[in-house]
């Protein structure tokens, strides 16, 4: 679960991080309240869950009351890769002396926590680390034990910093470290960290992103999603046990497993057809479960045709194939539906389907080729 | 011979009072696997399909000497299951739970390995000796004995190719699903290494997904250290980036972890990668006659 | 560093154990209002540094606010092994259906923290620790990790605790780990901890240890200190980073090294003499260091003659010897002193010492000796 | 030969830009132990009795190679200092500082003990082969090389007992001060087993306090593993129940960790147990020629 840069740095200055200070305006003359409230330059940042807000026009400083409306005229409402500001951060503007990145992830491969640190703040790290990857000094927090103090130190001096700033920079690297243990995020980021003319240290952008599966001892932050950047229909698929993700496609797919879900997306597009989602039942697939997905993938006005691929493991062939036939006395359906079975019952599932008037085909290759034809008015 | 299970396994069910628990553990005895106790807090003296259940982990390995342990109880309470299991001596945990908070599964992992013990999961179908030992939630009947070793980060995709591979009269020696977790105990390299030393399998398939670079790290892996021909299929080639597909583990971020980088790389470490599940089998075949 | 009976239990509350209500009094009449308000029977407990305040008559029944004054007044006052009696604690009565042990020490073999448990709760744990050892069942936490919820409920299955208590019994075994590690503790203790009549877990009495050393970062524990629980001299020896314990002899002991000081009062005993106090002045043994010793030890009437015991090591016997020099001038001493010298620059301080009227010895049994003879009244 | 430190020591000084660590590096140089490097964090440059001072011990480790720390830093930063010594593969790091909180040092020691390393005190003197190298804060010339390997858990304690034993003309292999703490790196028992081990050591004095059970648990040690002629002192027979004496272990407490209860042990394990430290070199030379 992602949050807005302001969310995340009241998580931060929680935490101990010393950040920028900051008023959060949905409107343009908040945004200039809030400019003369903090007094002098101030910057308006647009609150979307995406990056590059800076290149899409996103941010913009404005020098009193006037230019700060201005400025939220200009980015409310804005779209910037798909989503829409409805909100802006209005931030006292600083005296940057220095920028730096500092940020807290998963380190997959090494499976522990990854603290990383470069003297190129302010800009995008991925490219850092693609073009210069020498410049992002990198230390793992013990498993166990977590983050040491002195790998705090290490870390400033690896970057170069003068021994006096070392003890601020250090606070601030293990202050990131906790929150990310103790807030459950999957991903903490400070860029730029600065350091101002009076030599003090201060988060200027910040970053969280949360792990959806500890949520539940996190009510708090459960409470700063914001509903307008989410994908209702995806929501609603995740609240029935479904993953959902939508797509561009006419191909609606209806599949037992993450795994099977892609590879059947995959198949479609072999077979020269664009899937319209990706979506997984999940291990149940009981009649409410498939009369969900039907309704999730119908709901899509570009659909065609739909692909059902369930290949009985644990869930029974049969039991699926009631559920399709049930789901189907529920939700109308009035495009083609191929269904793929396989596995335990399948046999028996399939009766079941042609007495409801559905034909099940064996593999999934076969059925791809079906519903793409299908998709594009032939017979199914 | 085979890898981790077999007829030499003793196994503990966590959890098996529990609805899936219980359903599996059924299903695992049923297969004939040898399920020696099951594992729920309050509910010792009970049975399961005639597996005696105990209180805690300690007692039931004090009475029977179980060697693997295959834990169902729910997410919150999974990684203390897998600490329980390891500190109890067991030598092999297969966590099937899934919805594991990811900071949680860091230091289990590193304490597993530090103990010595082999974790398999979270998230994850299980894994299966076909004929010998069933320890996971895989439907035991698609699998047949034979020579092919097959290791997955997906569960229904695994069966698709599992099914197939019987169907083409390839049976298998042990089938993995390791889990799409971003951390899970074992990884690709773990099982290539166990299959590239088992006597008795001859050819390997292996099912990755997007997200991650573990199979990127499993193709300098196969390069340098596996001998035996393989056979892959890397699913999500049409997933857009930046999307969770279901598995935590898929996503694809900062241009890394796609299909196409996968597909390549295992290709370069020399492994016929299928551009559809039906397809592995004969690949596999093609890479065994070459 | 102790805490009362009432302080550990608002601690443990803090900490989520269920603790029994009471309120603290100081007087007769407010241990009565306490009574009333309470209602019903109440306990009234002598709070005091102190074990065996049930033996000793410090724990009384009290079934209306009358009899609760009575108690108080009996109770308030008394003394306790030494320590005099200033609150009580008016404790709400229980329905006592089990009486358990818990607590949480250091297990130093194992250098582990062990949480221990007792079905023998009630009576003293050192008692059945020595004679029926099988009754308590112990459990060492993970030293990275913690104490695992699994450890906790193993501890009360253990116990042979019915199925639907151990929920609530493990709860509060890692509530009190939890504490013991938050709160920087030597000793978490509830004894007895008891099942009600109601079949409710209940925290009947609570005890609480602290470590000196870390005290630093609990300045809200240090807030708890009772300074009427601790021996002024003592005190005010710690904050010059002087270990100080008062003893019954009548040799007074200054001596640098607490290996050294615990040798030098056993060497004291052996020739015939009884130590008043165990001394040691610590590392650096300055002038104004030399000189707070000895004002601690001539502060004792009973002193009757000092030895003071110097091995020079890091510490130079010149400066050592200068130290006592000058404190001389300082301090008014009146009894006879018998100093031993040895190690760094011992000569050069013996020629100071014999300038400031001084002799040192060369051997701590020597020294011993002459300090004997000298405090029966012989020539030192 | 000699145990832990000697002339292949090659030592680094955490905190020696302090009071406490300039000082004692300086007495170090002095009596000519190898002292690589020192570290203190933003004092790189400078430099303390001519060795080179760095910012972490992670530069000081790769520029200098030291195979041994000695830590003089505040109480609150030693745990933190231990931890950078070992996980930058120091093999052996010795804590001098006193007043380190007993909950901070458990994690401490089980991460030494997994990393393979060895870590001696806190709250110790620190160790001595007399000749080669004094890595500790003990005086230097009270001691003389010769065959005698000492083990002690108190400081100025021990510098009696070595000017005894060296006035009576028995040299030392070795002299450890293992530290009073409740939670300490390095036992007597693990000092005895590497005495009992060490072909230079002929004979060995252990000096105890009253306190925990580190002494039973040695004589127990004794009793089964060491050969060699041993005498002992243990201080605190007159010291109260319940009270500290200075040493955070130095309490007795239910009876248990008495003096009288560790010589009884000590000597039932044939251990000439002394009465005053000046009888100990006597002792010794007994049990020497028994």
């Amino acid at each position: 679960m992602d949050v807005h840069e302001y969310q995340a740095a009241e998580l931060l200055a929680k935490h101990g991080v010393p950040v920028n200070p900051g008023r959060v305006a949905s409107t343009p003359d908040e945004a200039a309240a809030a400019a003369s409230e903090l007094g002098g330059t101030v910057a308006i940042k647009a609150q979307v869950h995406s990056g590059g807000r800076g290149k899409a026009g996103g941010i913009k400083l404005a020098h009193n009351p006037e230019e700060a409306k201005a400025a939220a005229e200009a980015i409310l409402g804005m779209d910037i890769r798909g989503h829409t500001v409805n909100k802006v951060l209005v931030a006292k503007g600083a005296d940057i002396v220095r920028e730096f990145y500092l940020g807290v992830v998963l380190d997959r491969p090494n499976r522990k926590v990854l603290i990383m640190a470069s003297a190129e703040g302010g800009v995008d790290i991925e490219e850092v680390a693609r073009t210069t990857p020498e410049k992002i000094v990198r230390i793992n927090a013990d498993p166990a034990l977590g983050f040491h103090s002195y790998q705090a130190k290490e870390l400033g001096f690896a970057l170069g910093l003068r021994a006096d700033k070392v003890h601020g920079f250090a606070k601030i690297a293990e202050h990131l470290y906790t929150a990310f243990i103790k807030e459950d995020a999957t991903l903490v980021e400070v860029n730029p960290l600065i350091l101002t003319g009076a030599g003090e240290w201060l988060a200027l952008d910040s970053k969280m992103s949360f792990d959806d599966n500890a949520l539940y001892r996190h009510k708090d932050i459960e409470g700063l999603r914001d509903m307008a950047e989410e994908n209702e229909t995806e929501l609603d698929a995740r609240s029935s046990g479904i993953s959902f993700v939508k797509l561009d496609g006419d191909i609606g797919c209806i599949v037992n497993g993450a795994g099977l879900a892609m590879a059947t997306m995959d198949a479609v597009k072999l077979s020269g057809g664009e899937p319209a989602n990706f979506l997984d039942v999940g291990g149940g697939a009981s009649a409410s479960q498939v009369a969900k997905a039907f309704s999730l993938v119908t709901s899509d006005p570009n659909v065609r045709a739909i692909l059902i691929n369930i290949f009985g493991g644990i869930t029974r062939g049969d039991v699926v194939a009631d559920g399709i036939r049930e789901a189907l006395s529920q939700v109308d359906v009035k495009v083609p539906i191929v269904v793929r079975l396989s596995g335990t019952n399948a046999e028996e599932g399939k009766k079941i389907l042609a007495e409801a008037g559905l034909m099940a085909v064996d593999t999934m290759d076969e059925a791809a080729e079906q519903v793409v034809s299908a998709a594009s008015g032939q017979a199914a | 011979m085979s890898i981790l299970v077999g007829n030499d396994t003793r196994l503990l069910v966590q959890g098996i009072t529990g609805r899936e628990g219980s359903f599996h553990a059924t299903q695992m005895v049923e297969y004939g696997t040898n399920v020696v106790a099951g594992v729920t807090p309050g509910k010792k003296g009970e049975t399961v399909a005639g597996v005696p259940v105990f209180d805690t982990v300690e007692e039931a390995v004090r009475k029977t000497n179980p060697n693997t342990s295959i834990i169902y109880v729910p997410a919150r309470f999974a990684p203390d299951a897998i600490y329980e299991a390891v500190d109890n001596g067991i030598e092999l945990v297969i966590c099937i739970t899934e919805g594991v908070p990811v900071n949680d599964m860091v230091p289990v992992y590193h304490l597993v390995k530090q103990k010595g013990a082999r974790l398999i999961g979270p998230n994850c179908p299980g894994l299966i000796t076909p004929g010998e030992a069933k320890v996971g939630i895989m439907p035991g009947f698609i699998h047949e004995p034979g020579k092919v070793g097959l290791v997955s980060r997906s569960g229904t995709l695994t069966y698709e190719v599992v099914d197939a591979l019987t169907k083409a009269g390839l049976g298998q020696s042990t089938a993995v699903g390791i889990g799409g977790d971003p951390v899970i105990g074992t990884s690709f390299v773990d099982v290539l290494e166990l299959f590239q030393n088992d006597p008795d399998t001859e050819a390997i398939v292996m099912i990755g997904v997007i997200g991650g670079d573990d199979e990127e790290t499993a193709a300098t892996f196969i390069k340098e250290h596996v001998t035996k021909p393989m056979a892959g299929f890397i699913a999500g080639r049409t997933a857009p980036p930046g999307k969770r597909m279901g598995h935590a583990g898929a996503i694809i971020s900062g241009g890394s972890g796609s299909a196409e980088e996968k597909i390549a790389a295992l290709e370069a470490a020399g492994v016929r990668v299928a551009d559809s599940p039906s397809k592995v089998p004969g690949l596999l075949r093609q890479a065994m006659n070459a």
